[in-house]
């Protein structure tokens, strides 16, 4: 689960690290207000779920309160990557001596949190990875022992040269440590971390994923969601329990594991058509799940043809047939089904679908390459 | 022969009286699995029936229902927010070998798991994995035992349902498996490709080896490094995810493609570059498998 | 150091181990209004830093208020082990139908804080250890993973037979754990922890000792010192941060180094004296601690010769010299001193001391010899 | 030979701008150790300014002193708040001797950090200890280098000043040392006697030993039973605190007597059932060793 900036700010600040204050408006008064307050120069943030802000005009400097409200109004509404903008943080636009970056994300080779940092702040830090691999230094944090105070400051040391801006930098690593794990995590980065012209080192950025398999222990972190962040289709497979990506194609797909999953939209491509969703329905086949999954694929207009590829194994074949059945009478649903069922107690599935009027097939690439035909005729 | 697991294997369920522990349990006993006994803290003396039966001793922990019955293997079906528990309680008892099948087990809690059965010397498989079987031996998981059979082709891969296909495909034409390994979708995972290439590489019965991932990561690359560099065997591979867009999670927590290096065709074009024949499409492996060993 | 029973039990409760409620009286009255509040009987137990407070009475079942306040004021005031009792805390009697024992020590072989148990509670550890060895089940906690619950299981499982008990028990161990990490304690025990009927489990006593050396990031902890619970003359030295333990001899000690402190208490029993205390100033050498040091050994009225046994190293003689010709002028000492000074500015000190009027011995044996023979006269 | 350090020991100082840090470090050139460099966080750059002309770069960070003087071992003179802190970053840096003189350091602090040093394959010597000296090699700590001398005989002792003393009564008749090791006073320590026995057994100069121990624990039994079993040179024993009352904790952290295995009564018997020869008082140690060795 994503967070906001504001939100990763607020963990960051319980956790001890330096940030300028900074507060939310859903308008362009409230915006203007804000500054006012402030009294100085601000920038007006979007607060949305999506890289690339600035680039798409969502970031701006606003010389006074007229400016920002100027900016708020503009900024508040506007699509970003399909993303509608509700909130802005405003927040004091600080004097910037330099720019560095600042992260920590779950490494799967290292088998741990792991460090990267780079004086060079502001870009991608993928794209420094990619271009200038040694501006980069990298810690796996032993889950043993935890981040060491010598190796924050063997961190911070890599980014500075003054000692005064080493040791806050270490601090700041450490408490961003502190604050990864306490927030059930999975990434969380400072980018840039800035020093100003008076020798502080701030955080004036934020972004942090949580670790969905965390929430259930974190109230606090999951009352952080924000349900406008992501499309209300996306929020009801969630609450469903199934796994959800809504893509742009016109084949919409309902699969028992994510590999699975995968593996049918790549079918659907291959053989020429183009998946509307990832969608995973998980081991268990409560019949409900599969109402659920195909109100989600009805809903998106584009569908023009719905595939079913169920491998039973834990997941009972005749579960997800009455699911379909069950579907089917509870919902009006215009687009051609086609299904392909095997494994455990699929003759009863195939017995259910019949009666139900459906043909079901065998073949995986037998029942996408129907999907992919009906969906292009 | 086969790898991690076969007619030796002494197993003890952790979580044997829960609803997917039960199931599962009775799936193994019919199988043929020697499920030596069970844990659920509070239900120690108690027995669990199984088909046909087969029964298996209930104990309050891990260290007990070793001592008592000499299980060299675990299973572990308890709810994720103890999953990480139960995978260092199961490191600290004495067997060698964990399966963790829970999936939705917090990420930090297994770095933390993980190190602890580095420390004790210990194979986890998992978590977030449907387990393996060693067709006609023995079955430790959930994948489902109707698809498999013996014979010379060792199959891995991160994913479940797409494993049962490929696997099926493979039982249709009549080649079986020595061994049949999920991996596990979960961001970090205790026994990885490489891994499992390592001991199909010194299984004498195994001749050709099926690899299965997906986008995310890069254990692919490194396991195609790890072919060409040790392995005399031929391996077909196949990655799902080719269409999948960019920075979102396609269900398993470890499959999200961040920068260039997770994407399927960096997989693909590492997996080509390194003497791996590439399936496009499921239904292609058999094809290839059989070129291989022909 | 040291802290009371009620006030392990406040660390207790912190943590979240279940302890029956009380409360401190200083009075009879106060104890027999604490006793009337509760309604039933109580227990009545001396707040003293001393082990074997039962046999010396000051642990009383009160069956009712007036019983309360009738054994409050025979303890108040008792003296154990030397030491005056000052308070007393009121509880709650519980019905009990088991005890155990629950410890956490830091053991020098395991090199980790190291648990023990027992189903044998209600009676000194060491006693079970040297009688029945096989009562005890131990874990040493990985400082690298901390206590694992399956630990914590594994050891509530050699205590109990009942899944419930078993189920608190654990809890309450790693709770134990917790508090002992938390509040920097080198040890801690619950002896007894109880089974009442009704099934609950319940630490009703409560020992804490705190690593001196985590003090200085506790102040919470700190704070818990009670000076009265020592001799005046331990309280001065340890603010003087002066190693003192007083005992019953004649012949003071003021030594460097603890292990040749203890060894020149052992060279006076050696020669036939009796050490009035050990001493260790210490490393460093500044005379103030000189002079604190002769003010405490010479207000103990026992004291009836004082040597000194100092071999410099960090420890510059001359210092020592100083000091004692320092606090002869500021104090009225009407024993006889004895020093022994060699190593660093052993030349210097010799001189500064013969000026005073004073004359040094360069060898250990010589100065406890004649120290005891001054002290024996 | 010597043990644990000798000519080709390289220092590095931790906390060498310190008052103490930078007192001994003087002491330490003057003797001949070849202090290699200095960490004080913040004052990397600057220079140590020995005597005699001898000086010694400071850097901000152990990383940065090992992998520009080649250092292999270090001595710890921060204050207690920071001890701990100092060994787990020496232990981290490269270096395979680590010395820690600082008292007063949290015992939990210290657990962590022994066990650190073990996973990483470092000695630690201390906390709370003098250090220790090679006579005519090496000193590392805070043992005065004017009672020693070279010659054939170890000592190994728990104690500072008691050990000034012993070592004393040795140079006064002529009776040098190949190493006199102080082992520290706290709970917990890196290097306890079996460590030190066992090197001074392996160490072909060395002739005979002298063990000093005090009273609390059971480390001195644990090395007599070594010696019995182990050793062929001879020991010469000595344990401080006949005296001492049960349950008061003399001076050091670790000397106290708790339950009766850590009485002095109980491990001057210990010695002499495995064949250590047991001193009575301080002076009769240098009888005992001539009679050994004689």
């Amino acid at each position: 689960m994503d967070i906001h900036e504001y939100q990763a700010k607020e963990r960051f600040i319980a956790a001890g690290i330096p940030v300028p204050p900074g507060r939310i408006a859903t308008t362009a008064d409230e915006a203007e207000a804000i500054a006012r307050d402030f009294g100085g120069p601000v920038m007006v943030k979007a607060q949305v779920h999506s890289g690339g802000r600035g680039k798409a005009g969502g970031v701006k400097y606003a010389a006074d309160a007229a400016a920002a409200r100027e900016h708020a109004s503009r900024i508040l509404g506007m699509d970003i990557k399909g993303l509608t903008v509700e909130k802005v943080l405003v927040t004091p636009a600080e004097d910037i001596a330099s720019e560095a970056y600042v992260g920590v994300l779950v490494d799967r080779k290292t088998q741990a949190a792991t460090f990267m940092v780079s004086a060079e702040g502001g870009m991608d830090i993928e794209e420094v990875a990619a271009t200038n691999p040694d501006a980069i230094r990298r810690l796996a944090v032993d889950p043993r022992y935890g981040l060491l105070p010598h190796q924050a400051y063997w961190l911070a040391n890599f980014l500075y040269e003054e000692p005064a801006h080493i040791r806050q930098a270490a601090s700041v690593i450490a408490r961003l440590y502190d604050s990864f794990v306490d927030s059930g995590a999975s990434m969380t980065e400072i980018n840039p971390l800035i020093t100003t012209p008076d020798g502080a080192v701030k955080a004036i950025d934020a972004k942090m994923s949580i670790d969905d398999n965390e929430l259930f222990r974190r109230p606090d972190v999951a009352a952080m969601r924000d349900n406008s962040a992501e499309p209300a289709s996306e929020t009801k497979a969630r609450e469903a329990s199934l796994s959800y990506v809504k893509l742009d194609g016109s084949v919409g797909c309902c699969v028992n594991g994510a590999g699975l999953a995968m593996a049918t939209m790549d079918l659907v491509k291959y053989y020429g058509g183009e998946p509307a969703n990832f969608l995973d329905i998980g081991g268990s086949s409560n019949p409900d799940k599969v109402v659920a999954a195909l109100e989600i694929i009805t809903s998106d207009p584009n569908v023009k043809s719905i595939l079913f590829n169920i491998f039973g194994g834990i997941t009972r074949c005749d579960d997800v047939a009455n699911g379909i059945v069950e579907a089917t009478k509870r919902i009006q649903i215009d687009v051609p089904i086609v299904i392909r069922l095997t494994g455990t107690n699929e003759e009863l599935a195939l017995e259910i679908l019949e009666k139900a009027g459906f043909s079901a097939y065998t073949s995986m690439d037998a029942v996408v390459e129907k999907a992919v035909q009906l969906a292009n005729a | 022969m086969s790898i991690f697991i076969d007619s030796d294997t002494r197993l003890v369920v952790q979580g044997i009286t829960g609803r997917d522990g039960s199931f599962h349990t009775r799936q193994m006993m019919e199988y043929g699995t020697q499920v030596v006994a069970g844990v659920t803290p509070g239900k120690g003396g108690q027995t669990f029936e199984g088909p046909g039966g087969r029964t298996a001793p209930i104990f309050n922990s891990m260290d007990e229902a070793v001592a008592e019955t000499g299980a060299n293997t675990s299973v572990i079906y308890v709810p994720p927010a103890f999953a990480a528990d139960a995978v260092l309680e199961a490191a600290d008892s004495g067997v060698t070998f964990v399966v963790a099948i829970t999936e939705g087990v917090p990420v930090l809690d297994m770095a933390r798991a993980h190190a602890f059965a580095r420390d004790k010397g210990v194979r986890v498989l998992g978590p977030n994995c449907p387990g393996l079987i060693s067709p006609g031996k023995s079955k430790v998981g959930i994948l489902p035992a109707q698809i498999v059979t013996e014979g010379p082709i060792g199959v891995v891969s991160r994913s479940g349902t797409l494993t049962y296909e490929a696997v099926f495909q493979l039982t249709n034409v009549g080649l079986g498996q020595t061994t049949c390994v999920g991996i596990g979708g979960d961001p970090l995972i205790g026994t990885n490709f490489i891994d499992c290439l390592k001991a199909f590489q010194a299984d004498p019965d195994t001749t050709a080896v099926v690899m299965i991932g997906e986008i995310g990561g890069t254990d692919e690359q490194e396991a195609a490094a790890f072919v060409k560099e040790h392995m005399t065997k031929p391996v077909v591979g196949f990655i799902a995810g080719q269409t999948a867009p960019p920075g979102r999670r396609m269900g398993h927590a470890g499959a999200i493609i961040s920068g260039s290096a997770g994407t399927a065709e960096e997989k693909m074009k590492a997996f080509a570059d390194n003497g791996i024949a590439v399936a496009k499409r499921p239904a292609d492996i058999v094809g290839l498998i059989q070129d291989a060993i022909a």
